[in-house]
């Protein structure tokens, strides 16, 4: 039962704030106690997860593999977990950063349905209950990305739901044809019945429409468009999270499916998998050096990283995987933080021009250090959580003789760092604004008042902050996890027992 | 019959992304709508069809229930047919505000969100 | 108009009743139909003890929906000759018939009635409510006032004496 | 030895705060690194009884990546050095900047740096040892930039990470197949594995990417111009890092790894070429420089090609010479810079041609300048002496071309002689001119202890080597050979040919001196072309960089939504062509096709889709065109139908209708169809065309595939007796996989909430 | 087979052919309301064909597709109407 | 084939010319009033012969219910939805056949004017 | 469309269709049916009233509030699916009673979470019309 614990909370959270539609200071306690509420949930499935094994739970009782199988491995908790820490720090930001019109027009019911699709998506164990629950976290997405109808949101959002649109019917014809293939739709099932199957290549064949569909999810070369498009268009809070959170579900699918199921033709699927991500990596990363504003350059990083992930599963090694998971954990946490940031240093400059900005080194160190933490980690300056992240899959290219990839890894590296001190550069060390120096000079603790002021957009970054640098000075705990994690993605015999109550 | 199914899913497939590269509000909303269709229509007859054996238990089916239709994917397609007019909605809507917004009749012209922004002054 | 419903639903629940009862009877619609309107008959005969205005509306009722059947006959038999034959010996014609009816239901009706007959159509009523503009495909030798008598009693008439 | 690293980084932290109590603070800044410092010296007779110390500290265990600290002589060596100067130059340095508001974010870099490189030279873990390579990168990117308001500090600072930061990438490739080559990333475990990389395949690929990585950091050509950009840092910064630590750690790192990286002859080879290059084009540099730090920064980089070069000759007395050397270095280079700080500081310049006569006011700069150039001439008895004489002897020494190689090693010598009459002379002994500057007064003592201690530590070192030097580096070299020695340390070693090589050095360089204005005259007709092409290069590679990446990204990223979709489904087309090709799965199918028959009554469907698309296409009226659409969704609704799918028909009935009916609603405020100076492409024809022609024949094969679901077998069994339904489809919708319905109709509230949203906020928020 | 079902396969036939006929009258219009009745007749057409399709497939559920189909029908032409009020308005 | 399904048979038969006649008639009536008045309520005749044709032959009554509905519904909302659109039709002035007499109409107007000029 | 004729008509549409679409959902569990399609089919005349005359309208003769209908549904699903909770099993498990109503037959949990669904789809689709059908959006 306590797989279904999150996704009740959300949900009956999402629903009461419907119900107290036009009284937004209810919805506001509502939303923050659901979301705490959901951490806690989180921690105790993680703990539950980590020291019991791993835990199922079938929807209304149904055996499987006939109904939905709610499954959390180690994998599936982490994510929940991570996915319940960034939605504590977005909430808490959003309620500074969230102007009161989108705040009237149901932002915080949107935003815990995102959250309960995301929680889904990670828990389910079902192929078509993954498809209901990306489409619940897609289409509030939608909502959340064109909430407020700003120009380029509503720019960015055509793009966004469009592609990710044709993600989703690609995804119903993959569903279809694994149906027909196999006749089953549990995942444990599947991996099963794909071992006895004659047709490798009808089961290549859907796994081409999966690969696609959460390509376009994920953000991979060529698939990505959509989130440079869109990604920096809606208020911080949302594009935090979504920068973080919804492209690491398509990231996780992919590692689910090509772990789990795919697994029958690595030599064609994971090697195309393997392309894919050196491009992902380099192309995002050339798109990150030439952009100039703020938020863009970190969607194209996204993308960038994206790459990284996918390269740990291409490679396909218990320690690749891991830093693959490793990697997806630090990129949430970092990269929402990134983006809360850049809200900072809008709202003290008023741009998100890195051009237009400047002064903050100055004037506001604790930001500066703050965003120190995430850039560089992002850049993986060790000890930080990226470098980690990066060690590992670099350790497991080097020892599978993937030289070129590792190579590429290594330089999109050494870019993302070119463009994180563009930015650092930029907007932190070049010279305040007029107008900020004016502010500086006018008021009297300008500064001090700015960061009382606007203490519900700190708090957060703060606590995103510390745990990046609690991952880099002891990585050792989710290490563990993430290994632990990777021996059972990559030995499902353990997952498979436990769907399939097989002993 | 298998080739005639497949045509029809072929060329709504075809025609919906030709609807879509239109660079036309309206056409981008059919394509939405027609591909939706096909996708869904393939969910539900690649999983095999049965004729005139609807997955309703009688007395009389209740003998031989391996006649009927599996009502697994019906109860997919459906699903995803839910689904799917959200979605078409909220597509519909939101190219309705694009325009309304926007006032351009060319999806071309959907591109400052790409664009990259030179600076004014340039440093470094 | 309780009445009717009550009676309706009554003969309804009678005719399950009876054949919850007398199983050897079949289940077949024609016999429940037989039924059915055997037992609303009855009941109908019964309101002339307590409802005279029921009692005289059902017949009219009926009436009116012979008279409807009749005219859809023959209106479809015209249709599917001009259908079939050239068209140019029709005579359509806009009709602005001043209706005796008044109330929302009457008018209603009567146009209804005039549109489900082929060849004539209900096009719009006047701002107000006293004049029908009706579409009709077969004028007779061009004589509209003939048309309008007709209407005025047909179905006019029987409309006005089911609702008044 | 974790906690004390820990005590710097929290010192660090704690930096600004403590700066706010001025004195007290320092005071308490430099009384911990003197704490700190004793500790270490405390460490001295242990080591030499031991041999080493070894601490170790668990960290990614899984990934073989410890925390274990190695103190041997070496690493003592370089800790002592690296504690005693910082703890000059933090004294110097609160000083030098007094008055700065950000002096507090000063300290803390500087003892960031500090404990990151004490880190760098304790850490026995190769992988521990590059996080510490990194942090020193890192924190010399914040102290190079620490006149952050200037463009100038900015850019050198980024270009010295980025430079650094590349070669750190190199390196840990390197250190990862090194890893993989001996098992571990321990380092006294891999010294211990004997011949390991003698005929490893790595070892090519090891000793490359290592070498990349210690060139970068100890700026060797190609990578050096980085250091003298990196001069925008305050001079303090310059002295500590740029002279006597941070660009030493690769030095360090050769002399840490060397006896495993001798055994390949090709790391000795490259270590030749790219040290000999540097000595020689760093020597000229700093003889054509006028900015004293220019100068300064020159000589530092020829005075690492020296200690490269000698690592390449590999022989004791090689490396012997080169620890020697890189003592006095640190020691003179380290005075130097400090003097060029109270001279910018006094004067407001260090040109060289801007200054002279400085010794009137200031006699105590004078001496301390004197010693330090002194030490760098090698005259007797300063340490330079003793390193010049051993380096020569060593190079001598080299097997194969020795002439040539003392040839170079004398020549920048040479170079380096007269450098440094021309500071001393110039500086302080020439009368001044009328467009000098002249200081006031000498520098407070705060500023003038460092340069002092250093340039007497050099004349009492190498009074004394025996005494001073015996125990450490007695310790401290045979942990670079690998092997036990016995070192002769004296600094007499009588008349013999290599002291006369150093009087000729002497004379030379005076001669050179003498001479320098109409050499230099000479030398700027001659342009050294290599030396300007790195820089360049650098430049070349970011602005094509940015370029490459501007018309890339504008190419690919180019806001067209139909280039979107169409690159998506040609992807798509491509793959699934491959795969087929790949895997022939088409000529099965093929096979099958033949013998079906193909005309019943689906053709309808068929004919009535057809017709309607071609309408679509070709209407201009919107209402039409939906109606069309309509008829579409119900002739698919109609085979659902047939397909025994009444609910699912039903369904796709009413959505259909809805969808479209509302779509009719909105339509008028929608643009029309008619779009005249469209032309669609033919390309979006094609993609069209085969996408079709690729979901048919997919359709095909998926259809093709015999399958029975033993899912369909419970449905309908359990429907009526689990799910008290008949209606299967139903029962699966609300009990079966009643969560698939949640979900679903969550999507509908969703929308809802979605449609209110766009169609009620009619504001515009930012 | 049945001469009965015979007779219902003819009928449907016929019924098909109807809808060609409706279609190519929605096809040439010529105005709006034209394309309006001729959907009309044409989903009257639908629901003959379901009901019949009903007997000859013995599934009798298809009836209430038709049954559904009769009241949508209704509320598409109703749209229809309204737009062509609404354009008529512009 | 018993007397039922002959009966049936028969109704359905006659229904489906019917309407067939009604496309025929939508092909070839020379306006949309004619069309609208003559083609679409032939189908009421058309689909009541065929329902009940259909009715008859199941015989059963939850069947014979539904048809019943069926009837109905088109019964009521066909005529009103024919109703509005013509009058969409006559609103936006969709034209006459050429042959068809408006003098009754025409006549109306002209007495409006009058009374407005008399106004 | 303003016209007398839809306006009269309309009233006894609307209660017909309710009726016809309750018949449609109870059916559902048996027959062709259930609660999105019965939800639809209910509030076709009041999305005909709408688009007719006005919204405003609509929600003043009619007394309709979709939007609560919409969430009241998704409450009414959710809930139905965690009754089982206090009998200790899983969430979505089904209860049955033991006895049957009289017109309605056996209403276990499936059948309250189809009627969720029934007033979800029924909201919705009455919001989204009366969105639409707001004439002045511009
Ligand atoms: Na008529
Ligand atoms: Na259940």
């Amino acid at each position: 039962m306590v797989l279904f614990n999150p996704i009740l909370i959300l949900i009956l959270a999402a629903i009461l704030c419907m119900l107290f539609w036009v009284k937004p200071q209810i919805q506001k306690i509502i939303t923050i106690s659901a979301i705490f509420l959901f951490f806690a949930s989180a921690v105790r499935l993680t703990y539950l997860v980590t020291t019991e094994g791993i835990q199922t739970v079938q929807a209304g009782e149904w055996p499987s593999p006939f109904g939905i199988t709610f499954v959390a491995d180690t994998f599936s908790a982490l994510m929940v977990l991570v996915t319940s820490l960034v939605s504590v720090a977005c909430i808490i930001y959003a309620l500074e950063n969230i102007d009161k019109s989108r705040k009237a027009k149901g932002f915080y019911p949107i935003f815990l349905f995102m959250i309960f699709g995301v929680t889904g998506a990670f828990l389910t164990g079902d192929v078509f209950n993954l498809y209901v629950w990306f489409e619940v976290m897609l289409v509030s997405s939608f909502v959340l990305i064109s909430l407020g109808s700003g120009k380029a949101q509503l720019e960015g959002s055509v793009k966004y739901v469009i592609l990710n649109f044709l993600a989703s019917c690609f995804f119903l014809v993959g569903v279809g044809l694994l149906y027909k293939i196999t006749g089953t739709l549990n995942m444990a099932a599947l991996s099963v019945k794909i071992k006895e199957v004659e047709e490798p290549g009808m089961i290549t064949l859907s796994a081409l429409f999966f690969f696609l569909s959460f390509g376009i999810k994920a953000a991979l070369f060529p698939l990505f468009f959509w989130l440079p498009a869109s990604y920096h268009t809606p208020p911080l809070a949302i594009s935090g999270l979504m920068a973080g959170l919804l492209t690491k579900v398509g990231v996780y699918a992919m590692i689910r499916f090509f772990t789990l199921i795919f697994t029958h033709d690595t030599a064609f699927t994971h090697q195309l998998l393997l392309i894919v991500a050196g491009l992902t990596m380099l192309v995002g990363v050339l798109g990150a050096i030439a952009h100039n504003d703020f938020r863009k350059i970190l969607s194209f990083h996204i993308i960038s990283q994206i790459g990284y992930m996918i390269m740990g599963l291409a490679l396909f090694t218990p320690l690749a995987l891991a830093g693959a998971i490793f990697y997806i954990i630090h990129h949430i946490i970092v990269k929402t933080n990134l983006f809360l940031i850049s809200g900072l240093t809008k709202s003290i400059n008023g741009s998100f021009q890195i051009k237009s900005n400047g002064g903050i080194y100055d004037y506001f160190p604790l930001i500066s250090v703050l965003f120190v933490v995430a850039a560089f980690s992002l850049a993986g300056i060790p000890p930080l959580s990226g470098f980690w992240a990066k060690f590992i899959l670099v350790k497991a290219g080097m020892e599978i003789h993937q030289e070129v990839i590792v190579g590429i890894s290594l330089l999109v590296g050494l870019l993302t760092l070119f463009s994180m001190t563009k930015i650092w550069t930029a907007v932190f060390w070049a010279k305040g604004t007029k107008k900020l120096e004016m502010l500086v000079s006018s008021e009297n603790h300008f500064q001090n008042s700015f960061l009382k002021e606007k203490y519900l957009m700190i708090i957060p970054v703060i606590f995103l902050a510390m745990i990046t640098l609690w991952i880099g000075f002891f990585p050792n705990l989710l290490l563990d996890l993430a290994i632990q994690a990777s021996d059972q993605l990559i030995q499902p015999d353990d997952y498979i027992n436990a769907v399939l109550k097989r002993n | 019959m298998n080739l005639i199914v497949a045509l029809v899913i072929g060329i709504l497939f075809g025609s919906s992304i030709y609807l879509m590269l239109n660079r036309n509000f309206f056409k981008l909303i059919l394509g939405v709508i027609v591909f939706g269709y096909a996708s869904i229509y393939f969910l539900f007859v690649i999983s095999g069809v049965t004729q005139n054996n609807p997955p309703l238990i009688r007395e009389e089916t209740a003998e031989n229930l391996q006649k009927l239709a599996d009502p697994l994917p019906q109860a997919l397609t459906l699903t995803a047919i839910v689904i799917g007019i959200g979605v078409q909605l909220f597509v519909i809507v939101l190219l309705k505000k694009v325009y309304g917004v926007l006032k351009i009749e060319d999806l071309d012209e959907l591109q400052s969100t790409d664009e990259i922004d030179q600076p004014k002054n340039k440093e470094e | 108009m309780m009445v009717y419903l009550f009676n309706i639903l009554a003969a309804v629940f009678f005719t399950f009743f009876t054949h919850e009862v007398y199983t050897e009877i079949p289940h077949t619609a024609l016999m429940s139909l037989s039924l059915f309107l055997g037992y609303y008959g009855v009941l109908w005969l019964f309101s002339w003890f307590y409802n005279k205005r029921h009692f005289k509306k059902v017949p009219m009722a009926i009436g009116l929906f012979l008279f409807y059947i009749k005219e859809l006959w023959w209106a479809s038999l015209k249709v599917t000759y001009d259908s079939l034959t050239p068209t140019h010996h029709m005579k359509p014609g806009v009709i602005a018939y001043p209706m005796i009816a008044k109330s929302d239901i009457e008018i209603t009706l009567l146009a209804n009635f005039i549109t489900l007959t082929p060849g004539s159509l209900s096009i719009d009523i006047s701002e107000d409510r006293s004049i029908l503009y009706i579409h009709e495909t077969y004028i007779q030798h061009g004589d509209i006032p003939k048309y309008k008598e007709k209407l005025r009693n047909g179905f006019e008439k029987r409309i006005l004496e089911i609702t008044r | 030895m974790a906690e004390v690293l820990i005590f710097i980084f929290v010192l660090a932290v704690l930096a600004p705060f403590l700066q706010r109590f001025h004195r007290i603070g320092l005071f308490l800044l430099s009384s911990s690194l003197l704490g700190v410092l004793v500790y270490f010296v405390g460490l001295v007779q242990p080591v030499l009884e031991k041999g080493s110390l070894e601490y170790p500290y668990q960290w990614a265990n899984e990934l073989g990546v410890s925390l274990n600290f190695l103190v041997d002589g070496l690493s003592l060596f370089f800790a002592l050095l690296i504690l005693s100067f910082g703890l000059l130059i933090l004294i110097y340095a609160s000083s030098y900047l007094k008055g700065d508001p950000k002096i507090g974010r000063f300290y803390m870099y500087f003892l960031f740096f500090l404990g990151s490189m004490l880190g760098l030279v304790l850490a026995s873990n190769l992988i521990s040892l590059f996080v510490f390579w990194e942090l020193t990168s890192f924190s010399s990117y914040l102290l190079i930039g620490y006149y952050n308001q200037k463009e100038k500090s900015r850019k050198a600072a980024r270009q010295a990470l980025l430079v650094t930061g590349l070669g750190g990438l190199a390196m840990l490739a390197g250190f990862v197949l090194l890893g993989m080559a001996g098992g571990t990333y321990e380092i006294p475990a891999l010294l211990d594995n004997a011949g390991l990389l003698e005929n490893h395949p790595y070892t090519q690929a090891i000793v490359l990417l290592i070498s990349f990585g210690v060139f970068t950091k100890s700026a060797q050509f190609p990578f050096h111009f980085w250091l003298p950009n990196a001069m925008e840092a305050p001079t303090p910064v310059s002295a500590y890092l740029h002279s006597s630590t941070m660009v030493k750690a690769g030095i360090y790192l050769i002399f840490r790894l060397n006896p495993l990286l001798t055994q390949s002859e090709f790391w000795k080879d490259i270590l030749l070429i790219i040290g000999a290059i540097t000595l020689l084009v760093g020597a000229v540099e700093a003889f054509r420089s006028d900015d004293l730090k220019r100068v300064l920064a020159y000589t530092t980089i020829s005075a690492l090609g020296l200690f490269v070069l000698m690592a390449g000759i590999g022989s004791k007395d090689a490396l012997k010479a080169a620890f020697i050397y890189l003592i006095a270095h640190a020691l003179y280079k380290g005075g130097l810079f400090l003097v060029t700080g109270i001279l910018d500081h006094k004067c407001g310049t260090r040109n060289i041609s801007d200054l002279a006569e400085v010794r009137k006011k200031m006699p105590l700069t004078a001496l301390a300048t004197g010693l330090a150039c002194a030490s760098m001439v090698g005259l007797i008895p300063l340490l330079g002496f003793l390193g010049k004489e051993m380096v020569y002897k060593a190079s001598l020494s080299f097997t194969s071309w020795n002439w040539g190689m003392m040839g170079i090693v004398m020549l920048s010598n040479v170079f380096f002689v007269a450098i440094a009459f021309k500071i001393f002379i110039a500086l302080f002994l020439q009368p001044s001119k009328d467009k000098t500057t002249q200081p006031v007064n000498e520098a407070s003592i705060w500023m003038l202890i460092a340069p002092l201690v250093m340039g007497f530590a050099g004349l009492f070192i190498g009074a004394f080597p025996e005494f001073s030097l015996k125990s450490i580096s007695g310790s401290a070299v045979p942990s670079i050979l690998g092997s036990p020695l016995e070192l002769d340390l004296s600094l007499w070693h009588g008349f013999n040919f290599i002291f006369i090589l150093s009087l000729a050095t002497i004379a030379i360089g005076f001669i050179l001196f003498l001479g320098r204005t109409r050499i230099l005259v000479w030398m700027s007709k001659i342009k050294i072309p290599f030396e300007s092409l790195p820089e360049k290069g650098y430049q070349n590679v970011v602005e094509g960089l940015q370029k490459w990446a501007n018309s890339q990204t504008r190419w690919i990223q180019n806001g067209y939504l139909r280039n979107y979709i169409s690159i998506f489904i040609f992807v798509f087309i491509v793959l699934v062509t491959f795969h087929v090709i790949r895997s022939g799965l088409i000529f099965d199918e093929l096979i099958k096709l033949g013998s079906q028959d193909i005309i019943n009554n689906k053709l309808i469907i068929l004919f009535l889709v057809v017709v309607t698309l071609v309408f679509i296409f070709l209407s201009k009226s919107q209402l039409m065109v939906v109606a069309a659409i309509g008829i579409i969704g119900y002739s698919i609704a109609l085979s659902y139908t047939m397909y025994s799918a009444p609910d699912v028909a039903i369904t796709q009935f009413l959505a259909e209708s809805l969808s479209l009916i509302l779509l009719i609603l909105i339509a008028p405020q929608l643009p029309g169809l008619v779009n005249t100076k469209l032309k669609i492409k033919g390309r979006y024809l094609l993609v069209s065309i085969l996408f079709g022609l690729v979901m048919t024949w997919v359709t095909l094969m998926g259809m093709g595939v015999e399958k029975s679901s033993p899912l369909k077998d419970y449905f309908l069994k359990n429907s009526i007796l689990e799910g008290k339904g008949a209606n299967a489809v139903n029962v699966i919708l609300v009990d079966f996989r009643a969560l698939d319905t949640l979900g679903e109709i969550s999507v509908l509230a969703i929308t809802m909430v979605g449609i209110i949203s766009l169609l009620k906020v009619s504001k515009i928020n930012p | 087979m049945s001469i009965y079902y015979l007779l219902l396969t003819l009928a449907i036939g016929v019924l098909f052919i109807g809808v060609m006929l409706t279609m190519i009258r929605f096809l040439i219009g010529p105005t709006l309301p034209d394309r309006i009745i001729s959907l009309d007749l044409l989903s009257s057409m639908l629901i003959g064909i379901l009901a019949l399709y009903s007997i000859v497939s013995g599934v009798d559920s298809t009836l209430e597709v038709a049954l559904v189909l009769s009241l949508i029908t209704f509320l598409g032409t109703m749209v229809f109407a309204n737009y062509l009020i609404e354009k008529m308005k512009k | 084939m018993g007397i039922r399904d002959i009966i049936s048979a028969g109704l359905i038969l006659i229904g489906v010319v019917f309407m067939l006649l009604a496309a025929i008639g939508l092909i070839r009536f020379p306006d949309f009033y004619i069309r609208n008045s003559a083609s679409t309520k032939a189908a009421i005749l058309g689909l009541g012969l065929i329902l009940l044709g259909t009715g008859i032959y199941y015989n059963q009554i939850l069947i014979f219910v539904e048809l019943s509905a069926i009837f109905l519904f088109i019964f009521l909302i066909n005529p009103l939805a024919s109703h509005i659109v013509a009058r969409a039709a006559f609103k936006t002035k969709v034209p006459f056949w050429k042959k068809t007499n408006l003098d009754d109409i025409k006549e109306l107007e002209k007495k409006e004017k009058d009374k407005k000029k008399a106004d | 469309m303003k016209t007398l004729v839809l306006e009269t008509l309309l009233k006894p549409l609307v209660p017909l269709f309710i009726v016809f679409a309750l018949y449609m959902f109870f059916r559902g569990h048996n027959h062709p049916g259930g609660g999105f399609i019965a939800g639809l089919i209910a509030v076709i005349p009041l999305m005909i009233h709408a688009i007719a005359f006005s919204p405003n309208k609509t929600v003043a003769v009619y007394k309709v509030k979709p939007f609560f209908l919409a969430t009241g549904g998704l409450l009414l699903a959710v809930i139905s699916g965690m009754f089982s909770l206090i009998k200790g099993s899983v969430f979505m498990a089904s209860l049955w009673p033991e006895n049957e109503m009289p017109v309605f037959g056996k209403i276990g949990t499936p059948i309250l979470f189809d009627l969720g669904v029934f007033l979800v789809v029924a909201g919705f689709v009455l919001k989204v019309t009366f969105l639409f059908a707001e004439k002045d959006q511009k």
